[in-house]
C-alpha cells in the first residue's frame, strides 16, 4: 500500500470521527444507549453479586475475607482501563481538533479516580486481614496510588484552565504521559518481588483459580465497564449540554422540556 | 498570475466561548504592507497570533508560497519576524547580548542579517548597548525589541502596535524601516491604533469579519 | 542544517547560562534550598548520629527533590512573562531542541552542583562514607531525570492560576519512582552495600525513558500554553 | 497672590551614576494641567514618580498646598491618582472587583467619586464588566487602569503615556475627561508621545533641564 | 479617621482573599506542599512506624517552615510586577496597617490551614496522639510569626535579581529560633508530656515582639524597593 492510499485512509477516518462526532449527534445516541447499558448494568451487578456472595463456597485459607476481591480485582482493572480510555479520547482530540474526544477524556477521568480510589481502599481493607497491615508502600500498591494522584492532577489542570480547548489540550499531554504509568502498575508484581498478589488471569494460560470465583469474578467485572459506560454516556451528555448552551438546538431542547 | 506570497482563507478563531472573527480572507503579496484596523478587544492581536503560527486557529487556512502553515512547520517560522505587546527581551542581558543571541538562535546559517552594532545603531541606542535592559526606559526597550528586525532579516514582518512608547523621531524612523523592508520585497503586517506615514501601506478593517459585540 | 540545530542549541544553552549568571543569586536557588532543608533537618530532629543516619538517604532525596522542583518555576515562567517564549517557538528550528538545551542548562546549573555538594551534606548528615559515592552516583542521574520531568508541567501550568503549586501536584506522581529507587539505591549501599547497582541501573533507565519523550512533550505542551 | 497648589523647586533625579535632569522648577495650580515632553530615555518616568512620592529625589523641594510632600506623607498621597506604565490590575479580579475594592482602599471616607458602573460605561467596559481583568485586551487593560481616576476623584492626576493601546475613539474620550478634570478645578500632569487634542494644556520640555547626553 | 484605616484594612484583607481565592490553587501553595513533603518521607525513609515517630515532629515543622517560606514569594510579588503595589503606596492610610492587612490576609490563607491539617498528616507520620494538640498549638503560635518576620525580606528582595533565593537565605537565620522551640515542643510532648508549655510560651513571645515590629519594618522595605 503506498503511502498516497494510506493517507487516504486516514483522511477518511478522521472524516467519519468528525460526522460521528458532531456533539449534537452523540447527544442523541447516547440518550438511546444510555437506558440499555443501565439495566445491563443492575443485572449484572445483582447476578454477580448473588453468585459472589452466596453461591461462591469460602476459601480454604481466607475464609469469607476474600470475597471483597470481587469488587477489588474489578475496580482495579477498570482503574487501568479507564486512564487507557482517557488517554485515547484525549490523544485524538488533541492530534485531530475533535471537540467529542475532549468530552470524552473529560467525563473520563473522575470515574477513574473514583475506580482507582475504590481499588485503594477495598485493597487496604483486605490488606489488614492478609498482610496484617493497611498499607505498605510496596511497588504496586505505590504505583496504584501514583495512578490516583494522575487522575487528580489532570481533573485540577482542568479546572484550573478557562478557555475549554486550552484546558483540553493540555490536559491531554499530561494523560499521555501519564500512560507509563500504566504497564508499571501491571508488571511490578513480575518486576519487583512484592506482597501483592501477580496475575491469577491471563489470555494464554490456564487460569490459576477456582472457576466457582472465576465466574462470578468475570460478571462483577463486566457489571463495572458496563457502569462505566452508563455513567460515561450521562456525563458525557451533560457536559455537551453545557457546551453548547449558547446554540440553537440546546435551547430548543431546554424550550421544549420546560 | 502566480499565487501570492501569504494567502488566509477562510479563518475563524474564538477566544473563551466567544468567535472572534469568522471567514476572514487576506492575501498579501511581495513588497505589500497591511495595516489591520480595529478598535480596542476586536482581536487583532489574536489574528496575528494565528497569522504567525502561534495559536491554532478552529477553522481555515494559512498558505505561505502556496503551502499550509502548519505542514511547514519551522520552515515558515524561519521567515517571519512577530514584534507582540511584549518586548520578548531578557533584562539581564545588555541589549547587545539580547540582539547577538537573537541572531544565533534565530537565524538559519548564511541567512543573518545586519550586526548587532548596525542595528543598534540604527534604532538609536549605540549609547545603551552594553547597559543591562532592565535599566532600558519603556520606550528603549520598545527600540530594542525593534532592532531585532533588522538583525533577523525574515521577509515576513508581523508588528502589534510596534509605535507603543515610541517618541516622535522614533515613530518616523520605524515607517521608514517598514517602508524599506517593503522596497526590498519585504512582507509587513501592523497593527496599531496610532497614525503613521507610510506611503503604499493598505488598510484592511478586521470588524468586517466580526459579527458578534465585544 | 544539522550543524544549524546543534548551533542554535548550543546558543541557546550559553543563554540560558548567560542569563542565569546575571541572575547570579537565582542559580543557587535549589542550592541553597537543599543546603537549607538538610540544615534544618539536624536542627529539629537534634543531633543524634543513629537516628539521623538512618533517615539521611531519605533526606537528602527529597530534599533534592524539592530543590528541582522549586526551580521548576524558573525553567519557563520569566521567559513567558517577558515575552522571550514567544520568540523562542519562532525559531526556525524544531522546539523540542531548544526545549532540550534550555532544560540541560537548567540542569547544569540546579541539579550538577547540588549532586556535586551532596558528600558535604552527607557527612553532616552521618551518612556512611561507602554510601556517599552512590549518592552522587544517583544525584547525577536522578536529578536530570526530574528536571526533564519537570518540565512538562512546568510547561502546562504557564499563564495558569497558580501554576506554582499546580506544578508541585501534577510532577509528584511522576517523581515518585525517581525518589523511591534514588533512596533505596542510597540506603542499600549504606547497608549491605551491594543491591544498589540494580537501583542505579533502573534510573539509568529512566533517565533514557526521560530523554527520549520529555523534550517532545513539553514542547508540544508550551505550545498549547502560548496558544 | 495665593502659592499655587502644586509647586516643585530645584530637582534632581539620578539614576544609576547618570544625573537624569537638574535643577528642575515647575509650578501647577487648580485647573492647569502640563504635559511633559522629550524623547525616550530622557527621565519623564523618573520625574513623574518622583513628583508623586513615589521615589525620593536626591535634591529639591515638593509641596503641596504649601507643605513639603514629605511631611503631608499619607495626607499628600491622599489627593494623587497616579497611573503609570503599569496598569496595577488583578488579573483574578473582575473589571468590576477592581475598581470597587480600589475603591474602598483608595479613598477616605466621604471623598469616593464615581461608582464603578458609571466608570466602566465612562470607559467603554460596562460588557467586560464581569470578566476576569484578564481576559481583557491590551488596550481594555489600560482603559480600566484608568477608569480608576473616576472612581478615586483625587485632584492631582498624574498619568504617565495614558494613551499607550488606547484605541482613537478612547483617545479623544480621555482627553474630554482630563479636560472636565481641569474644569472641575483638577491638576494634570500628563506624559505622552503621542499627540492629542486638549484645549489650554502646557507644554514643558524636560530636555531643558538635562545636562549630559542619554 | 481611626475607623477610615480599619474600614481600609478591612478591604485590604478581603481583597486579598478574594484575589488568592480566584488563583485557587495557589491559596494551597502552601498546603499542597505541606502534604507533598509529609507524603514523599515515608515514601524515602521507609514505612518503618518507628523510625517515622523519630522524625516526625522535625519533619513536620521543617515541612511547615518551607511551606511558608515558599509562599512568601506571593506576598508581594505578583503585586509589584503588575502595578498594584505601587498604587497601594498611594494610599491615603498609612502603609504599615495596609502591610499588617495583607500579611494576615495571607496567613489565613497559608499558615491557618496548614495548622489544621496539621494532625492528619501528624497520624501518617505516626506521632503519639498525645502530641498532636501541641503541634497545633506551635504552629498555630508560630506560622503567623513566620510569614510577619518574613515579610520584611520578601519586601526588601522585591526586583532584584533572583529575589526567590535571596528571601529564603536572609529568612533562614530569623527562622530558626522558631523553628527549634517549636519542633522542641513537639518533641516534648511526645516524649514525656510536659516541657512543652515553656517553648510554647516562648513562641508567644516571638509572636507578639514580631507583630510589633514586623509591620513597620516592612513597609520601610517597600518605599525602599519601589524608589
Ligand atoms: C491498597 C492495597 C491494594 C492495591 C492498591 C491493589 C491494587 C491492585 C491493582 C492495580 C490490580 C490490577 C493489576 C493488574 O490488572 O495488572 C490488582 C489486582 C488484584 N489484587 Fe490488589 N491491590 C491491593 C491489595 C490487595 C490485597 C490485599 C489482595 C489480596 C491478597 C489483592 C489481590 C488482588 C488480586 C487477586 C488481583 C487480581 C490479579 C490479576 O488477576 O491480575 N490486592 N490490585
Ligand atoms: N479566555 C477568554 N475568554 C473570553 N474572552 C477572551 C478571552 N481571552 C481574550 N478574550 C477577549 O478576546 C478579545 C480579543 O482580544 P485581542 O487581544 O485579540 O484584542 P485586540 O484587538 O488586540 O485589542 P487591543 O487593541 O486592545 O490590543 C477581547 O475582547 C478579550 O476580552
Ligand atoms: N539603574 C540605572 N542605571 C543607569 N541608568 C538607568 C537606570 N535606570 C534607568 N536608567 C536610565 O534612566 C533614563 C530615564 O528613564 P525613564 O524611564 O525615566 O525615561 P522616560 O523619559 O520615561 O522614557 P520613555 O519615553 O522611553 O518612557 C533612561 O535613559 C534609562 O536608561
Ligand atoms: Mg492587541
Ligand atoms: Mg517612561
Amino acid at each position: 500500500m503506498g503511502k498516497f492510499s494510506r493517507l487516504a485512509c486516514v483522511t477518511r477516518l478522521i472524516k467519519l470521527i468528525h460526522k460521528y462526532g458532531a456533539p449534537k449527534r452523540f447527544y442523541e445516541l447516547a440518550g438511546t444507549l444510555t437506558p440499555w447499558f443501565a439495566s445491563l448494568t443492575t443485572l449484572l451487578f445483582v447476578s454477580g453479586l448473588y453468585l459472589g456472595l452466596y453461591w461462591a463456597p469460602p476459601d480454604y485459607q481466607q475464609g469469607n475475607a476474600y470475597r471483597i476481591m470481587f469488587v477489588h480485582v474489578p475496580n482495579a482493572w477498570m482503574s487501568m482501563m479507564a486512564y487507557v480510555a482517557m488517554a485515547l479520547f484525549a490523544a485524538t482530540g488533541y492530534i485531530w481538533n475533535v471537540r467529542l474526544a475532549d468530552i470524552l477524556a473529560k467525563a473520563t477521568a473522575p470515574l477513574g479516580a473514583s475506580f482507582t480510589l475504590t481499588a485503594l481502599v477495598t485493597g487496604s481493607l483486605w490488606g489488614k486481614p492478609m498482610w496484617g497491615t493497611y498499607w505498605v508502600w510496596d511497588a504496586r500498591l505505590t504505583s496504584e496510588l501514583v495512578l490516583f494522584f494522575l487522575y487528580v492532577g489532570y481533573m485540577a489542570l482542568q479546572a484550573s484552565i478557562d478557555d475549554p480547548r486550552r484546558a483540553a489540550h493540555a490536559s491531554a499531554i499530561l494523560a499521555i504521559v501519564g500512560v507509563v504509568n500504566v504497564p508499571i502498575i501491571h508488571y511490578s508484581v513480575y518486576w519487583w518481588h512484592t506482597l501483592h498478589q501477580p496475575a491469577s488471569l491471563t489470555l494464554t494460560s490456564q487460569p490459576k483459580i477456582y472457576i466457582t470465583m472465576l465466574i462470578p469474578l468475570i460478571i462483577m467485572s463486566l457489571g463495572f465497564m458496563f457502569f462505566y459506560l452508563t455513567m460515561l454516556c450521562v456525563r458525557t451528555r451533560s457536559e455537551i449540554l453545557w457546551r453548547e448552551r449558547r446554540t440553537d438546538w440546546v435551547r430548543k431542547l431546554v424550550e421544549s422540556r420546560s | 498570475m502566480s499565487d501570492p506570497l501569504f494567502a488566509v482563507h477562510g479563518l475563524s478563531c474564538v477566544r473563551g466561548d466567544r468567535t472572534l472573527f469568522a471567514g476572514l480572507s487576506l492575501t498579501v503579496d511581495a513588497g505589500e504592507a497591511v495595516h489591520v484596523r480595529g478598535p480596542n478587544g476586536l482581536g487583532k492581536t489574536t489574528l496575528l497570533r494565528a497569522l504567525c503560527g502561534l495559536s491554532r486557529p478552529i477553522r481555515g487556512e494559512i498558505r505561505w508560497r502556496g503551502e499550509r502553515i502548519s505542514d511547514l512547520a519551522e520552515d515558515f517560522t524561519a521567515e517571519v519576524a512577530y514584534v507582540g505587546h511584549l518586548n520578548g527581551i531578557q533584562g539581564e542581558l545588555t541589549a547587545a547580548e539580547n540582539l547577538r543571541l537573537a541572531s544565533r538562535v534565530f537565524t538559519r546559517a548564511g541567512h543573518a542579517g545586519q550586526g548587532e552594532d548596525e542595528a543598534l545603531a540604527r534604532v538609536g541606542l549605540r549609547a545603551q548597548a552594553d547597559r543591562p535592559a532592565r535599566h532600558l526606559s519603556q520606550g528603549q526597550k520598545r527600540r530594542l525589541a525593534l532592532a531585532r528586525l533588522l538583525v533577523l532579516r525574515r521577509p515576513l514582518w508581523v508588528l502589534d502596535e510596534p509605535f507603543t512608547a515610541l517618541d516622535v523621531a522614533s515613530v518616523t524612523s520605524l515607517s521608514s524601516l517598514i517602508g524599506e523592508h517593503m522596497a526590498t520585497g519585504g512582507l509587513a503586517l501592523v497593527v496599531s491604533h496610532q497614525a503613521f506615514d507610510l506611503p503604499g501601506i493598505r488598510d484592511f478593517e478586521l470588524a468586517r469579519y466580526c459579527r458578534t459585540r465585544r | 542544517m544539522t550543524g544549524g540545530v546543534l548551533g542554535a542549541m548550543r546558543a541557546v544553552f550559553v543563554r540560558e547560562l548567560l542569563v542565569f549568571w546575571r541572575r547570579s543569586t537565582e542559580i543557587m536557588a535549589g542550592l541553597v534550598f537543599f543546603l537549607i532543608v538538610t540544615t534544618l533537618f539536624p536542627l529539629a530532629i537534634g543531633p543524634e548520629r543513629r537516628e539521623l543516619m538512618l533517615v539521611a538517604p531519605g533526606v537528602l532525596w527529597v530534599a533534592a527533590l524539592l530543590a528541582t522542583t522549586l526551580s521548576l518555576n524558573h525553567l519557563f515562567a520569566s521567559d513567558y512573562q517577558d515575552g522571550s517564549l514567544e520568540q523562542l517557538l519562532m525559531s526556525p528550528y524544531p522546539l523540542s531542541a531548544m526545549v532540550l538545551a534550555k532544560i540541560a542548562a537548567h540542569w547544569v546549573l540546579t541539579g550538577l552542583p547540588l549532586a556535586l555538594l551532596s558528600p558535604l551534606l552527607a557527612i553532616q548528615m552521618a551518612l556512611p562514607t561507602k554510601a556517599i559515592g552512590t549518592l552522587v552516583g544517583s544525584l547525577l542521574m536522578g536529578t536530570p531525570t526530574l528536571t526533564l520531568i519537570g518540565a512538562i508541567p512546568a510547561a502546562l501550568t504557564l499563564g495558569v492560576r497558580g501554576g506554582g503549586v499546580l506544578v508541585s501536584l501534577l510532577v509528584l506522581p511522576l517523581y515518585t519512582p525517581v525518589l523511591i529507587f534514588g533512596a533505596e539505591a542510597v540506603a542499600a549501599s549504606a547497608g549491605q552495600g551491594f543491591a544498589s547497582v540494580a537501583h542505579l541501573s533502573l534510573l539509568g533507565a529512566f533517565l533514557a525513558l526521560a530523554l527520549s519523550f520529555a523534550p517532545w512533550a513539553s514542547s508540544a505542551a508550551l505550545r498549547v500554553s502560548l496558544d
